[in-house]
């Protein structure tokens, strides 16, 4: 059995096209050796998700020196350069470092819960992993309700940081942990309806169907749905807690909130917890607007999966890139935001949507002649919506002018002959 | 020059000014500064703040001097709007030093009169909040005074005040860390 | 379908064991006296700033948005209602767009409502 | 609607992120309003006042460095310009020039580090922060090149200034001001002046009215984005900034905004000193020869530099002996920070990091 499973692991170790021949082989094997249906199906289900795992471990890892190095680039500096080749073994060192950390503990904390926390926000970053899918025939769990999943599984992770935080029992922890439900209950809204135009133009929750739309249809659903993506962009990075809305640590104001209290392994787990959660996004994203493993007739020379890690990174690459450009917004911003712009662009995204796809149906004219009219309407309504806002709701920075004024001499306007006089504002 | 310079006002423009206003607020006059009575201080102080002519809305700063016998409370006035600054003193007593405060006329003398408190021991009536600002609450004495060396008690600094400390073990001069073995 | 999502619990097994793995390992470390474990009050302390913290973190926080969490469940439980709809849209034609125009149409008023009413704002 | 509910206190500082060094700010928080801020300092205070009692007055100019220690040449200027007039020096014609340019080098410097640190607060991760810091790198360079250090200066002396400039010193002047510089200022803005979300962030937020700003003797940035142009080196001129073309930028509300844009403003300002400088640095000696153990004539002088905080005042008083009887100092930060209440009271927490980051204190300058 174990010669047999070698053979077959040395024999196909070329077909990188598809990893999904390799575990099929293995399933094969099990069968022929006549074991149980429900073995088969054990092994297969372990094969693929042993496979996930590998990855996010390896994502994991390397996304501690993409992130630093890429970071360090924008700020004009090296980043980790000192152990291995350009810094290579920094997350190896990261990791020897935290494993050997003394773990601290607060006495007043909650154990269970405090010991639970990084636990718990690691899991739905994998988890979600289960229905995307990495290549042509490479899913693990092909849900029919594979977006709802998603969104089951990725507010999962902002409970968990909730329970840290307000287990922690402190004060900085706590201000995170509120500020994450606020922007949970806030962001979870924008995200799913986002997603709802592209469930209504792909017929279907299943992520396997919405990337066979996409190349029966021969186009990224990011040219069909433009507005949702920068929406879903938006809400996610705030879901990640990533820089314009990582309000929950915020360093520079409540001094790391959730994670303040956390040292050793568990901050640890909290750190690749975020990596792992932005590249789960960035998968979400790829599969969604990007076309998933399918890139027009690139994926019949290079493998699918490849193709699709490709673009996770390079979703990755733009979390990266705000995250080094952009300053944090303040919580009543950021909630405002969702409510005010997100949502009704949602809505209104919703509606455009529902009338295109009735058109579609209702007509029956083809979908090369109707698609590429709606890419067109699509982006130019995408532009309008979010230009109009600009111009109507943002606030008015035009009411005073950027420049300073400039005098050559000095000049003090004359003031009240009583300035004011508040005495005793300290100690109120 | 292009700029004219700030004019530094005679004390005795000033205490004219004032003892014209306010008889009896003016204790002496010289060319740099001028002398306030204690007890009129505020007045005073009030005075130059809203007149029209000093326009002393800006208090520039204000710190203290040990005079061995008497200690001064020196208050730097500006008007930007004029371009002028002068000095004004307040003789304080030297063992029991009390003063009014001058933070309700200025925001900005509250953190200067707690520093005064803090390091001269000058106890300003009226304060909002008179609690020391650099050192510990319970630091004995007042250290920016000339007989802070010699506190009641005998010893030379202080220190032996605080607590964990036995008597004779902190004096003033230097001892090197080890001293027990070479050091005669 | 139960298949597909007993295959994704597969993973939920192995996303469970992969965060437990370096807890495991560090609490070995710790055994082997690698890791050191040297408790003292400061160190279990909570940090606040190198300050003795002021009072207990575990009190009734002043949360500011619990108009959202009602504005959440209701728009959360829209999006559940939606989300069938979409999937089925294709087939239903016509009589659906009509029905969900009515839906957020009446959603819509109720969310001018709360806008008006000033809910979205972080008193 | 008001709701109820139990504040909660909390210390920022003074091991914060954002507190700039060890200052404390007891804040008490109802959800995210802060209701009172109390103000606690004194963790970096080494009581120079009464160590320079005992020292003499050439010994005293380190204790300068060490007080706004990212602006020490102001202080070390603003100190011995308070000695010399106390004791009637009169300083050469080149050092004059040489404390100008110095002086408006560490300006740069400093509101350098300023910016960044207050984007910082604003929550940008640490990219402005790296863009500025690099910038002033190259100003500690030209510091280092000169008196060599690079920090803690040490630069002026009673009288003059410790060295003359080296021969390389000059052309790489020119190159930092005339090309460098310029171009990494035009970056700077355009990466942060007009971002919505510092916009967002900064206006409105910690306001001064310009009423407060007299009455609370702020200065400075503070004092001028009240809309107050107040400058001291226009109105109380001293080394040769009577000689230089510089105009004063001026804030139209106050608010934390205005003082970032002021403070680019104002390193665009001192550039153009800097250059009017070079272009009339005149030959001669660099320092007049005074006696180590200076015993200036008994009386008492207060004389104040335009440091990149505000106004920094020495207040000397001398009775005739080798070391000063009473030295006290106006530091700026300090009385900057006694409008914080005022300015941070009714704020969400998030304002009040951004106005405290706005004020741009050091804490080394505020404790002494």
């Amino acid at each position: 059995m174990t010669g047999a499973l070698l053979t077959i692991i040395t024999d196909n170790w070329w077909d990188i096209r598809d990893l999904s021949n390799l575990s099929g082989a293995i399933r094969d094997l099990v069968s022929d050796a006549g074991g149980p249906g429900w073995l088969v199906y054990v092994v297969a289900g372990l094969l693929g998700a042993a496979g996930i795992v590998t990855f996010v471990g390896v994502t994991a890892i390397i996304n501690i020196w993409i992130e630093r190095r890429v970071v360090g680039r924008m700020q004009s500096r090296l980043g980790p350069n000192r152990p291995g080749p350009v810094g290579l073994l920094q997350p190896l060192a990261d990791a020897i470092k935290l494993m050997q950390k003394e773990v601290l503990q607060p006495k007043l904390a909650d154990a269970l819960v405090f010991t639970a926390a990084p636990i718990a926000f690691t899991v739905p970053g994998i988890a979600v992993l289960a229905v995307v899918p990495w290549g042509r025939n490479m899913t693990l769990a092909s849900l029919d309700a594979g977006i709802v999943f998603i969104f089951a599984m990725s507010s999962l992770a902002a409970l968990a940081v909730f329970i840290g935080g307000y287990g922690s029992n402190n004060k900085y922890a706590l201000f995170g942990s509120m500020r994450v439900i606020a922007m949970l209950v806030t962001y979870e809204i924008p995200i799913v309806m986002s997603l709802l135009g592209i469930a209504m133009f792909a017929g279907t929750m299943n992520l396997d169907g919405i990337v066979r739309f996409q190349e029966d249809h021969w186009l990224f659903l990011i040219m069909l749905q433009p507005l949702a993506f920068v929406i879903y962009f938006m809400s996610s990075s705030a879901e990640l807690n990533r820089t314009p809305a990582d309000l929950a640590e915020a360093e520079s104001e409540i001094a790391g909130g959730y994670h303040v209290e956390y040292s050793g392994m568990k901050f640890g787990l909290y750190y690749a917890a975020e990596l792992i959660n932005c590249v789960t996004v960035s998968a979400i994203i790829a599969t969604l607007f990007l076309g998933g493993w399918w890139a027009y007739k690139l994926d019949e020379i290079v493998p699918g999966w490849m193709i699709y890690i490709g673009k996770v990174y390079a979703v990755y690459f733009l979390f990266i890139w705000t995250r080094g450009t952009l300053p944090r917004f303040r919580i009543d911003q950021l909630l405002a935001f969702a409510w005010k712009w997100m949502t009704p662009m949602a809505l209104v995204n919703v509606l455009m949507v529902a009338a295109e796809v009735l058109i579609w149906e209702e007509t029956g004219w083809s979908a090369g002649v109707l698609l590429p009219i709606y890419v067109v309407l699509n982006n130019a309504l995408a532009l309008a919506l979010i230009v109009a806002w600009v111009r109507v709701f943002a606030p008015r920075f035009e009411r005073f002018p950027d420049r300073p004024r400039f005098y050559s001499t000095i000049d003090v306007p004359s003031l009240p002959a009583v300035a004011p006089v508040q005495p005793g504002t300290q100690s109120q | 020059m292009p700029h004219p310079a700030t004019v530094t006002l005679p004390g005795t423009a000033v205490a004219e000014r004032l003892g014209a206003a306010l008889p009896g607020a003016v204790r002496e006059a010289f060319a740099e500064h001028v002398v306030l009575e204690p007890a009129s201080l505020f007045a005073a102080m009030a005075f130059m703040r809203d007149d029209p002519e000093l326009d002393a809305k800006y208090l520039v700063q204000m710190c203290s001097v040990d005079m061995i016998t008497r200690i001064d409370v020196v208050y730097h006035l500006a008007s930007l709007a004029r371009n002028h600054i002068f000095e004004v003193k307040v003789p304080a007593d030297h063992e029991r030093p009390a003063v009014a405060s001058v933070a309700p006329l200025w925001i900005g003398a509250t953190l200067q009169e707690r520093e005064v408190y803090d390091l001269m021991g000058v106890a300003f009536e009226g304060h909002p909040e008179l609690t020391r600002l650099f050192l510990w609450d319970k630091f004995p004495g007042h250290p920016l005074r000339k007989d802070f060396m010699s506190l009641p008690g005998g010893q030379k600094s202080g220190l032996s005040q605080f607590p964990k400390q036995a008597p004779g073990q902190t004096g003033g001069e230097f001892r090197p860390r080890d001293a027990g073995a070479g050091a005669p | 379908m139960i298949e597909q999502f007993g295959r994704a619990g597969f993973l939920l097994l192995f996303a469970v064991a992969f965060p437990l793995l370096p807890i495991v390992a560090s609490v070995v470390l710790g055994v082997f006296k690698i890791r050191p474990r040297k408790p003292d009050p400061v160190k279990e302390s909570i940090y606040e700033c190198g300050m003795v913290p002021i009072g207990n973190a575990q009190v009734r926080y002043n949360v500011r948005y619990y108009v959202f969490g009602l504005l959440f469940v209701i728009f959360d439980v829209e999006a559940v209602f939606l989300y069938p709809w979409a999937v089925t849209y294709r087939q239903l034609g016509l009589y659906a767009f009509v029905e969900v125009v009515l839906f957020l149409g009446i959603l819509f008023v109720g969310y001018a409502y709360a806008w008006r009413k000033g809910a979205m704002e972080w008193k | 609607m008001p709701i109820k509910s139990e504040p909660v206190e909390v210390n920022i500082g003074p091991q914060h992120p954002s507190t700039h060094g060890v200052f404390r700010m007891v804040a008490r928080i109802d959800g995210e309003r802060v209701t009172d801020v109390k103000m606690v300092v004194g963790y970096l205070h080494r009581s120079m006042e009464k160590l320079a009692e005992e020292r003499t007055y050439t010994q005293n100019i380190p204790f300068t460095d060490r007080m706004d220690y990212l602006a020490a040449m102001t202080g070390n200027l603003g100190y011995c310009l308070s000695v010399e007039k106390l004791a009637g020096i009169d300083v050469p014609e080149r050092a004059q020039y040489l404390r100008t340019m110095f002086s408006e080098l560490q300006r740069v410097a400093s509101h350098c580090m300023a910016t960044g640190a207050f984007i910082n607060d604003c929550g940008a991760w640490q990219t402005p922060v790296m863009y500025t810091f690099r910038d002033r790198e190259k100003v500690l360079d030209l510091f280092e090149m000169t008196c060599g250090a690079r920090i803690t200066t040490n630069y002026m002396r009673i009288g003059g200034v410790a060295f003359d400039i080296p021969d390389e010193f000059l052309p790489a002047l020119d190159w930092l001001v005339n090309d460098d510089l310029p171009a990494r200022f035009e970056e700077l803005e355009n990466l942060i002046v007009g971002n919505e979300i510092i916009l967002m962030r900064s206006r409105d937020v910690g306001v001064v009215t310009p009423e407060m700003a007299i009455n609370a003797s702020l200065s400075g940035p503070m004092l001028r984005s009240a809309g107050i142009a107040w400058d001291i080196r226009k109105a109380d001129p001293y080394c040769v900034y009577d000689r230089m073309n510089f105009e004063i930028p001026v804030g139209y509300n106050g608010d934390s905004y205005d003082r970032m844009v002021i403070r680019i403003e104002e390193m665009k300002q001192s550039l153009r000193i800097i250059r009017q400088c070079m272009a009339e640095l005149p030959d001669g000696p660099h320092k007049v020869d005074v006696p180590l153990a200076l015993r200036p004539p008994a009386g008492e002088a207060y004389s104040r530099v335009e440091s990149p905080k505000g106004e920094l005042g020495f207040y000397v008083v001398s009775d005739g002996g080798p070391a000063p009887y009473r030295w006290h100092v106006r530091a700026p930060s300090l009385i900057n920070l006694s409008v914080l209440p005022q300015m941070t009271i009714g704020q969400s927490i998030a304002d009040a990091i951004v106005t405290l980051g706005s004020i741009d204190i050091n804490v080394g300058e505020v404790d002494r």
